[in-house]
C-alpha cells in the first residue's frame, strides 16, 4: 500500500516538476508548481509530518503561489525569441543535471546511513503528535532561530515594500 | 648620539609632507630650500653619527634601536627598529651626502618645471625609503625601503609623462623590477619560515648554528635574494630597465639609477654575508652574474651615442664590479666600490646634466664636441671622474676596483677568469670614458647651429655640487689605500666588525705583495691604454689627415696609406668590437628583452580581455558556471 | 540556557533598525542626518558593548550562537564596517535620490545578519542569517531604482544566490541526515569517528557547503556575480558588500571549516588549494582589462578572496591569525578606496571610469593621497596593513609547505599592482581636464576617509597587537 | 517499507530539475519558480532524514526552509517588479547591460 503511494506521488511530483520547467506559458508552469507542491506535501504525509505537509500547502501553495501569480498578472510577457550566443546552454544543462544526478546515485549507494538515533522525539511524537511535538521543540530548542526567522521575514517585507512602491518622494 | 639615529630618514618624511601637501602653495624658493634642508640636516646627523661611531673602540661600533614589537604570533616574531653599525653609517652617509649635492643641483636644474614640488617631493620621498632600507634592522623594513625606492624611482622615471617614451620606460622599470621583487619577497618569506624571524641579528646568529655551508635551504634563500638584487641593481638578465630609465630628469639618473638606489641590491648581498658565506654556489652565482654583466654591459657602452644612455651602461657594469667583490667574499671591498662609484658615478651624471642644460637638451654626442671652453667648471669636475672611474692611479675610482681586481685575483672564492674578464671590463671603461670626453668636450664643434647661441656654464647651484664631488672623487680613494702601498686601508678595517670573522679582503698583508704589484700595474697599464686608443681614435685622426693633405702629394699617399691602415684597423679591431657589441645589444636588449618584456604585458593584457570575456553578462551562464563547479567539486569526492 | 544578555549588541542594532524606520515617519526636513545620526550611535553603542563581551566565553540559546573571542572580533569588525558604511552613504543617498529611512534600516539588518554569521554555532542559525543578509544586501543592490544597472545587479544578485543558497541548504541537509543535527559541536563530535571521515554522503555535503560560502565570497568558479553586481550596485552599497558580505561568509566559513570540519582537513584542503590558485590568477588577470574602477574593484575583491583562501590552505597557527588580521585590514582599505569612488562619482555614473580619474592629486591632493594609501595597501606595498597581511599570509604558506600557492599568491599581488598603480599614474601624471566635486569634500566622508587611512596605515606600522589579537580570538574557536 | 534512498533519490531529482530550469529558461518568473523547486527538493530529503533518523531537527528545519523560501519570493517578486518597471522585460537574455 505505502508503495503505491510512494511510486503515485512521487511520479507525479516528478512529472509536475518536468512540466514546470518546460512549459511556454508562465500561467501553466505556474499551475503545474502548485501541483508539485501538493504532491511533495503529500510525500511528507508518508514521512509522517504532517504540520509540514499542512504549512506546504497553506504556504506554498497558499501564500507563495498567490504571490507568484500576481505578479505574472502585473508583468505580462510571452517569451520571447531572442537568440542569445551562450543560449547553447539546454544540452549543456541537460548534460550537466544528469551527471549530477549520477553522482548523487553512486554517494546514495555508497553511503552509511546512520542508525535511528530515536530518544526522545520519538517518544513524544508518539504521546503527543507530530505538530505537538514540533512545537514544543519550535519554542524551546529551537527558539533562536524561530525568532530569526521572524527578522528575516521583517526584512523581506521591508525589502519587498521598499523595491515595490511606485514612486520615491521628494 | 648614536640614539638620534631615527633623525636620519624623519627629516626627509617632513619634508615630503611639507611638500607634498602644500606644495603647489608654497613659493619655489621655500619649496628648494624645505627639501634640500631636509636632506642637509639628515646629512648633518649622519656625519656626526659617523664621527661618534669612529671615536668609539670598533667592538662597540653597534646600536640597534627596538622601536616596537612587530609581530609576535606563536613561535614567529620579530621586532622593528634601527641598526646601526659601520656598515650602514657608510650607507647612511653616502646616501645623504651624495642626495643632499643632488639635491642642490636639482635647485638649478628643475627651474621652470612645472612639477617643481612634485619633483621635491618624490625625490625626498625617496631619500627617506632608501635611508630606510639601509637603516633597517630586519628584512621586512628592508623590503618596505626596497619596495618604498622602486616606486620612487617609477614615478620619477616617468616624471615627465607627457613624453611617450618616459612613459613606456617606467612601466618597462615596473615590470622588470616585479620579476625581481618576486624573488626577493619569496626569499624573505623563506627566511621568516625557516628562521621564524625577520630579524638581522637574529637570523644572522642562527644561521651558522643551525646549517653547515651550502645547506640547500640557504641557498636557495640567498638566490632568491640575489634575483631582487639582479633587479634593484640592474643585473644580467634584468638590466636593460635601467638605461631606459634615463628619461628621467638627470639628478633623478644620478641619485637614483646611479648612485643609490641600484646598489641597494649590493648592500643587500653585503649585509646577508653570512648568509651567502654559508652557500657558495650562490657567491659563484654572484660573482658569474657579476662579471658577466661587467664585460657585458661595458662592450655596449663602447657602442652608444646617448651621453646619458654610456653612462648607463657604464653604471650596470660597474654594479657588476661590485657583485663580483661580493661574489669573491670581498664585501668591503664592493662597498668601497659603491662608495667611490656614488661620487664619481654621481658627479658623471651630474656633469653630463650640465652638459644638457647647456645645450638645451641635446644628448647626442655626435653633435657635442669643442665644449672644453664653454663649459669651464663642468669639464675639469667631469674630467675628474672620467679619470677617477678609468681607475688611473691617485684617483679614487683606482683604489676600490683595483681591490676588487686583487680579490678576484686572490681571494680563496676568486679565480682567474674573474680577474681576466674585470681588466677586459677596465680597458673598455677607459676607452669608451675617455671616448665620451674627446667627443664632448675635445675636438671641433659639431653643435646643432640653433642651440649655439645659448651654450653656457651651469648657475651655481648646480656648479657647487660638482666641485665637491669632484673633491671627494679624488680624496674618496684615500680612505682604503691598500697596505701594499703604504696605506692602511683604514675603510677596511672601519668595516671589520660588520664582516668580523670572515674574509672581508684587504686585511691581509700579502706574503706575495710583488704579485699584487703587478696586477696593480697591470690594470693601471689597461686604462692608460684605453686612454690612449680613444685618444688616437678621436682626437688625432680627425685633424691628421687634414693637415697633411696640403703639405705634399707624397705625404699625403702616406698619409693615406696609414689611413688605410687605420680602416683595417678599424675594420679589423674597433668596428667588430662596435658591431658585435651593437648587434649584441639589437639582439639582447631590443629582441629578448624588451620583446619578452612586451611579451609579458601583451599575454597579460590579452588574457585578460579573453578572460574577460566569459563574463558575458548571461546570468545563465553564470549560474551554469556555479553548478559545473559544485558538480566537479563533488565529483572529486565521490568519484576519487 | 537562553541568556538572552549576552544578545545585547544584536538586540541595539535590530532595536536601532527599527527606530530609523519609525523616525523615518516625522514630517521633519533634517531628519535624514537624524537618522544617520542614529544609525551610528546605535552601532557605536553595541560596538562598545562587544567589546566588553571579550573573553566571555558564553553560550546562549541552548548552544545556537556562541560568544566566543572569535564572534566578539568579527562583530566588532562588521559594527565599524556599518558605522563607517553609514558615515559614507549620507551624502551620497542624497545626492543619489535615494535618501530613504529603509536605507540605514537595511544596512542595520544586514549587519545584524553578520553579527550572526561570525557567532552562530548551528547551522540553522548560520543559514537564517545568511539569508538575513542577502535579503537586505539584494534589496540595497537595486536601491537605486530608477537605474537600469541598479536593477539589474539586484536581479542577478538575488537569482544566483537564492539558486547558491540552494546548494548550500542541500549541503546542510546531507550533513544533518549524516549526523542527525546540525549543531556544529555535535558534527565536530562525530567526527571523531575513524569511519565517518570517509561517508561519502557527509563528504557531498561539504562539497556543497563550499560552493555555497565559495558564493558569498566571491571564488571562482563561483564569483561571476561580483563584477556585475559590484558595477550596478550603488557605490555605497557596494562597498558594504565587499567587505561586510564577504568578511561575514568568511566568518561562518572559518568556523565550519576550521572548527567543526578539521578533521576532514585532508579532503577540502585540496580543493581550497585549486580554487585559491584560480582564483587568484583569474581575479588579477581580469583586473588588468577594466575601465570602470567600480569593476576593476570588484575583480580585485575576487583575487583577495584568493589569498584568504591561501591562508585557509595554510592552516597553521600564522594563517588562520593572518585570516582575521586581513579581513580587518581588507575592510579598511576597501571601504577607503571604495570611500573615494563614493565621493569623486557624480550622478548618472560620472566619474567611474579610471580615466575619469586623471589628475585628481592637482585638485584634491589629500584625496588622492588617501586613494593612493588604499591602492597600494590593496596591492600589497609597504608599509601599509595590505603588506603586513600579505606577507603574514605567505609566510603562512610557506611554512605550511604551500610554496606553489605561495609562489602563485606573490605572482598575482605583483600582476595586481600593475593595475592598482595605474590608477595612480592617472591621478598624478596627467594634467585634470574638469573639476570633480560639485563642492568641498563632505564632512561625514572624509571622516570615514580619516578613520580607515589611519587605521590602513597603524595595521601597517603596529600590527603586532592586532596580530595577537586575532591569534588569541581564532586559537581558542570552539573552546 | 520503503528505503530512505528512494526519498532521497526523489528529493535528488527534483532539486536537479529545479537547477535544470534555472539554467535554461529565459523567463525571470519560471526561474524564480525553479528555484523554489529546488528548496522542495531539500525538503524532501530533510523530512525523509527526520523520519529515517526519527528526529524532528529535520522537520523544523524544513519549516525554516519554507520561511526563507516566502521571504525569497517576496523580495525576488519585488526585485522583478522593478526590473520590469525600468526595463520592461523579464527575460533574462535581454538584461546584460552588465559585463566583462
Amino acid at each position: 500500500m505505502h508503495q503505491i503511494f510512494f511510486w503515485g506521488f512521487a511520479l507525479l511530483a516528478v512529472f509536475s516538476a518536468l512540466m514546470v520547467i518546460t512549459r511556454r506559458n508562465v500561467v501553466h508552469s505556474a499551475l503545474f508548481l502548485i501541483s508539485t507542491f501538493f504532491w511533495v506535501a503529500a510525500i511528507y504525509i508518508l514521512l509522517e509530518a504532517e504540520l509540514l505537509a499542512a504549512i506546504q500547502i497553506l504556504v506554498y501553495a497558499g501564500a507563495i503561489m498567490v504571490l507568484i501569480v500576481f505578479t505574472i498578472l502585473l508583468i505580462h510577457v510571452e517569451e520571447t525569441k531572442i537568440i542569445n550566443p551562450w543560449q547553447r546552454q539546454r544540452p549543456i544543462a541537460i548534460l550537466l543535471g544528469v551527471f549530477l544526478l549520477g553522482e548523487i546515485f553512486l554517494i546514495l549507494s555508497r553511503a552509511l546511513f546512520p542508525e535511528s538515533i530515536a530518544g526522545t522525539a520519538l517518544q513524544q511524537v508518539a504521546q503527543e503528535g507530530n505538530t505537538e511535538a514540533v512545537g514544543k521543540l519550535l519554542y524551546t530548542k529551537y527558539l533562536f532561530p524561530f525568532e530569526v526567522a521572524s527578522i528575516l521575514l521583517l526584512a523581506a517585507m521591508i525589502g519587498a515594500i521598499v523595491m515595490a512602491k511606485r514612486e520615491i518622494e521628494k | 648620539m648614536l640614539d638620534y639615529i631615527w633623525l636620519v630618514p624623519t627629516f626627509p618624511l617632513i619634508g615630503v609632507t611639507i611638500n607634498g601637501l602644500l606644495g603647489k602653495r608654497l613659493p619655489k624658493k621655500l619649496v628648494g630650500l624645505v627639501a634640500c634642508g631636509a636632506l642637509g640636516l639628515s646629512f648633518l646627523v649622519s656625519v656626526i653619527i659617523f664621527f661618534t661611531l669612529l671615536h668609539l673602540p670598533p667592538e662597540q661600533r653597534y646600536l640597534e634601536k627596538v622601536l616596537y614589537t612587530w609581530i609576535s604570533s606563536g613561535a614567529f616574531r620579530a621586532e622593528a627598529g634601527f641598526q646601526l653599525d659601520p656598515l650602514s653609517a657608510v650607507m647612511i652617509l653616502v646616501v645623504s651626502g651624495v642626495g643632499f649635492f643632488i639635491h642642490i643641483y636639482s635647485i638649478g636644474y628643475m627651474h621652470g618645471d612645472k612639477g617643481y614640488a612634485r619633483y621635491f617631493a618624490y625625490l625626498n620621498l625617496f631619500a627617506f625609503f632608501m635611508l630606510l632600507l639601509v637603516l633597517a634592522n630586519n628584512f621586512l623594513f628592508l623590503f618596505v625601503g626596497w619596495e618604498g625606492v622602486g616606486l620612487c624611482s617609477y614615478l620619477l622615471i616617468g616624471f615627465w609623462y607627457e613624453r611617450k617614451s618616459a612613459a613606456d620606460a617606467g612601466k618597462k622599470a615596473f615590470v622588470v623590477n616585479r620579476i625581481g621583487d618576486f624573488g626577493f619577497a619569496l626569499g624573505i618569506m623563506l627566511i621568516f619560515s625557516t628562521f621564524g624571524t625577520i630579524d638581522y641579528s637574529e637570523v644572522f646568529q642562527a644561521a651558522p648554528e643551525k646549517f653547515s655551508p651550502g645547506a640547500l635551504i640557504i641557498t636557495a634563500i640567498t638566490l632568491l635574494l640575489f634575483v631582487g638584487a639582479t633587479g634593484k641593481s640592474a643585473q644580467l638578465p634584468l638590466y636593460t630597465w635601467l638605461p631606459d630609465a634615463m628619461e628621467g630628469p638627470t639628478p633623478v639618473s644620478a641619485l637614483i639609477h646611479a648612485a643609490t638606489m641600484v646598489t641597494a641590491g649590493v648592500y643587500m648581498v653585503a649585509r646577508c654575508h653570512v648568509l651567502y658565506l654559508l652557500a657558495p654556489i650562490s657567491l659563484t652565482v654572484v660573482a658569474t652574474v657579476g662579471a658577466l654583466t661587467a664585460i657585458f654591459s661595458a662592450s655596449i657602452g663602447l657602442a652608444q651615442n646617448d651621453i646619458k644612455r654610456i653612462l648607463a651602461y657604464s653604471t650596470i657594469s660597474q654594479l657588476g664590479y661590485m657583485f663580483l667583490g661580493c661574489g669573491v667574499g670581498a664585501f668591503s671591498a664592493g662597498i668601497f666600490h659603491l662608495m667611490t662609484h656614488a661620487f664619481f658615478k654621481a658627479l658623471l651624471f651630474l656633469g653630463a646634466g650640465s652638459v644638457i642644460h647647456a645645450l638645451a637638451g641635446e644628448q647626442d654626442l655626435r653633435k657635442m664636441g669643442g665644449l672644453r671652453r664653454n663649459l669651464p667648471i663642468t669639464f675639469p669636475t667631469f674630467l675628474v671622474a672620467t679619470l677617477a672611474i678609468a681607475g688611473l692611479p691617485g684617483f679614487s675610482g683606482f683604489f676600490s676596483k683595483d681591490e676588487i681586481l686583487w680579490e678576484a685575483f686572490s681571494s680563496p672564492h676568486g679565480h682567474f677568469i674573474y680577474w681576466l674578464i674585470g681588466i677586459v671590463t677596465a680597458g673598455m671603461t677607459s676607452f669608451y670614458m675617455f671616448r665620451l670626453v674627446f667627443l664632448a668636450f675635445f675636438g671641433s664643434s659639431r653643435i646643432e647651429t640653433d642651440r649655439t647661441h645659448h651654450i653656457h656654464e651651469s648657475p651655481p647651484s648646480m656648479t657647487m655640487p660638482l666641485i665637491i664631488l669632484a673633491l671627494l672623487s679624488i680624496i674618496g680613494g684615500y680612505a682604503g689605500v691598500p697596505h701594499v702601498l703604504g696605506g692602511a686601508n683604514r675603510f677596511h678595517s672601519f668595516l671589520s666588525p660588520v664582516f668580523s670573522g670572515h674574509h672581508g679582503g684587504g686585511d691581509v698583508v700579502d706574503p706575495s705583495a710583488s704579485t699584487e704589484i703587478v696586477i696593480m700595474t697591470m690594470s693601471v697599464l689597461v686604462a692608460v691604454g684605453g686612454f690612449l686608443l680613444a685618444h688616437r681614435m678621436y682626437i688625432k685622426r680627425p685633424e691628421v689627415p687634414a693637415i697633411l693633405a696640403d703639405k705634399a702629394r707624397w705625404l699625403y699617399q702616406l698619409i693615406f696609406n696609414k689611413y688605410y691602415v687605420d680602416e683595417i684597423y678599424d675594420f679589423l679591431f674597433v668596428n667588430s668590437i662596435k658591431n658585435g657589441a651593437n648587434r649584441l645589444w639589437q639582439l639582447f636588449d631590443v629582441r629578448v628583452v624588451d620583446g619578452s618584456v612586451n611579451g609579458i604585458a601583451n599575454l597579460a593584457g590579452q588574457g585578460s580581455s579573453l578572460l574577460s570575456q566569459l563574463q558575458s553578462g548571461y546570468v545563465k551562464s553564470y549560474a551554469a558556471s556555479i553548478l559545473i563547479g559544485a558538480a566537479l567539486i563533488i565529483g572529486y569526492y565521490v568519484l576519487r | 540556557m537562553i541568556n538572552l544578555s549576552l544578545l545585547t549588541p544584536e538586540i541595539i542594532v535590530l532595536i536601532t533598525a527599527l527606530i530609523v524606520l519609525i523616525l523615518d515617519l516625522l514630517p521633519w526636513r533634517g531628519r535624514k542626518v537624524l537618522l544617520a545620526t542614529v544609525g551610528v550611535l546605535g552601532t557605536v553603542g553595541a560596538l562598545l558593548i562587544t567589546m566588553g563581551q571579550w573573553d566571555l566565553r558564553e553560550e546562549a540559546f541552548y548552544g545556537m550562537v556562541a560568544i566566543d573571542n572569535f564572534s566578539v572580533y568579527f562583530k566588532a569588525l562588521f559594527l565599524i564596517i556599518c558605522t563607517l558604511t553609514i558615515l559614507l552613504s549620507i551624502n551620497y543617498i542624497t545626492r543619489g535620490g535615494i535618501d530613504l529611512g529603509e536605507y540605514y534600516s537595511l544596512v542595520l539588518l544586514a549587519t545584524f545578519g553578520y553579527m550572526f554569521m561570525a557567532s552562530g554555532t548551528d547551522l540553522i542559525t548560520i543559514f537564517l542569517a545568511l539569508e538575513i543578509l542577502s535579503l537586505a544586501v539584494y534589496i540595497l543592490a537595486g536601491f537605486m531604482r530608477h537605474s537600469p544597472k541598479s536593477n539589474e545587479s539586484a536581479f542577478k544578485y538575488f537569482l544566483l544566490g537564492a539558486f547558491s543558497s540552494a546548494f548550500l541548504l542541500y549541503g546542510i541537509a546531507n550533513i544533518y541526515g549524516v549526523v542527525g543535527n546540525t549543531n556544529l559541536k555535535d558534527i565536530a563530535q562525530y567526527l571523531s569517528q575513524e569511519a565517518a571521515l570517509k561517508n561519502p554522503l557527509f563528504l557531498a555535503g561539504m562539497g556543497l557547503l563550499l560552493v555555497g560560502f565559495g558564493f558569498k565570497v566571491a571564488i571562482v568558479p563561483f564569483h561571476m556575480w561580483t563584477p556585475d553586481v559590484y558595477e550596478g550596485s550603488p557605490t555605497t552599497v557596494t562597498a558594504f558588500m565587499a567587505v561586510g558580505t564577504k568578511a561575514a561568509s568568511f566568518a561562518a566559513f572559518l568556523r565550519v571549516f576550521f572548527y567543526t570540519l578539521e578533521p576532514l582537513k585532508g579532503q577540502w584542503v585540496p580543493v581550497l588549494w585549486l580554487l585559491a590558485a584560480v582564483t587568484i590568477i583569474f581575479g588579477n588577470t581580469v583586473a588588468i582589462y577594466q575601465k570602470n574602477i567600480k569593476r576593476m574593484l570588484a575583480y580585485s575583491a575576487i583575487a583577495h578572496a584568493g589569498y584568504i583562501l591561501v591562508a585557509m590552505v595554510a592552516g597553521n597557527d600564522l594563517g588562520s591569525s593572518s585570516i582575521l588580521y586581513y579581513l580587518l585590514v581588507y575592510s579598511l582599505m576597501n571601504l577607503g578606496a571604495f570611500g573615494v569612488v563614493i565621493i569623486v562619482e557624480k550622478k548618472e555614473e560620472e566619474n567611474l571610469t579610471i580615466s575619469d580619474y586623471r589628475g585628481l592629486a592637482y585638485k584634491h591632493p589629500m584625496l588622492s593621497a588617501a586613494m593612493s594609501l588604499f591602492l597600494l595597501s590593496l596591492a600589497g606595498i609597504p608599509p601599509t596593513g595590505g603588506f603586513v597581511g600579505k606577507f603574514y599570509i605567505f609566510s603562512a604558506a610557506v611554512s605550511g609547505g604551500y610554496v606553489g600557492l605561495a609562489i602563485i599568491g606573490v605572482l598575482g599581488s605583483a600582476i595586481a599592482l600593475y593595475y592598482y598603480l595605474r590608477i595612480i599614474v592617472y591621478m598624478y601624471m596627467y594634467d585634470p581636464e574638469k573639476e570633480f566635486l560639485d563642492g568641498p569634500v563632505p564632512f561625514f566622508s572624509a571622516a570615514a576617509l580619516v578613520i580607515t587611512a589611519i587605521g590602513t596605515i597603524l595595521l601597517g606600522i603596529t600590527p603586532a597587537r592586532i596580530l595577537e589579537l586575532a591569534h588569541y580570538s581564532i586559537s581558542y574557536l570552539g573552546h | 517499507m520503503i528505503p530512505i534512498s528512494h526519498y532521497l533519490t526523489l528529493g535528488a531529482i527534483i532539486f536537479i530539475i529545479g537547477s535544470i530550469g534555472v539554467l535554461t529558461r529565459k523567463n525571470a518568473i519560471i526561474i524564480l519558480m525553479s528555484i523554489e523547486l529546488m528548496l522542495n527538493g531539500v525538503n524532501i530529503t530533510l523530512v525523509a532524514f527526520s523520519y529515517h533518523l526519527a528526529d524532528l531537527t529535520g522537520q523544523i528545519f524544513a519549516i525554516f526552509v519554507v520561511a526563507v523560501a516566502a521571504g525569497e519570493a517576496a523580495v525576488g517578486l519585488a526585485i522583478i517588479i522593478a526590473l520590469f518597471r525600468c526595463r520592461a522585460t523579464v527575460n533574462v537574455d535581454e538584461i546584460q547591460l552588465l559585463k566583462w
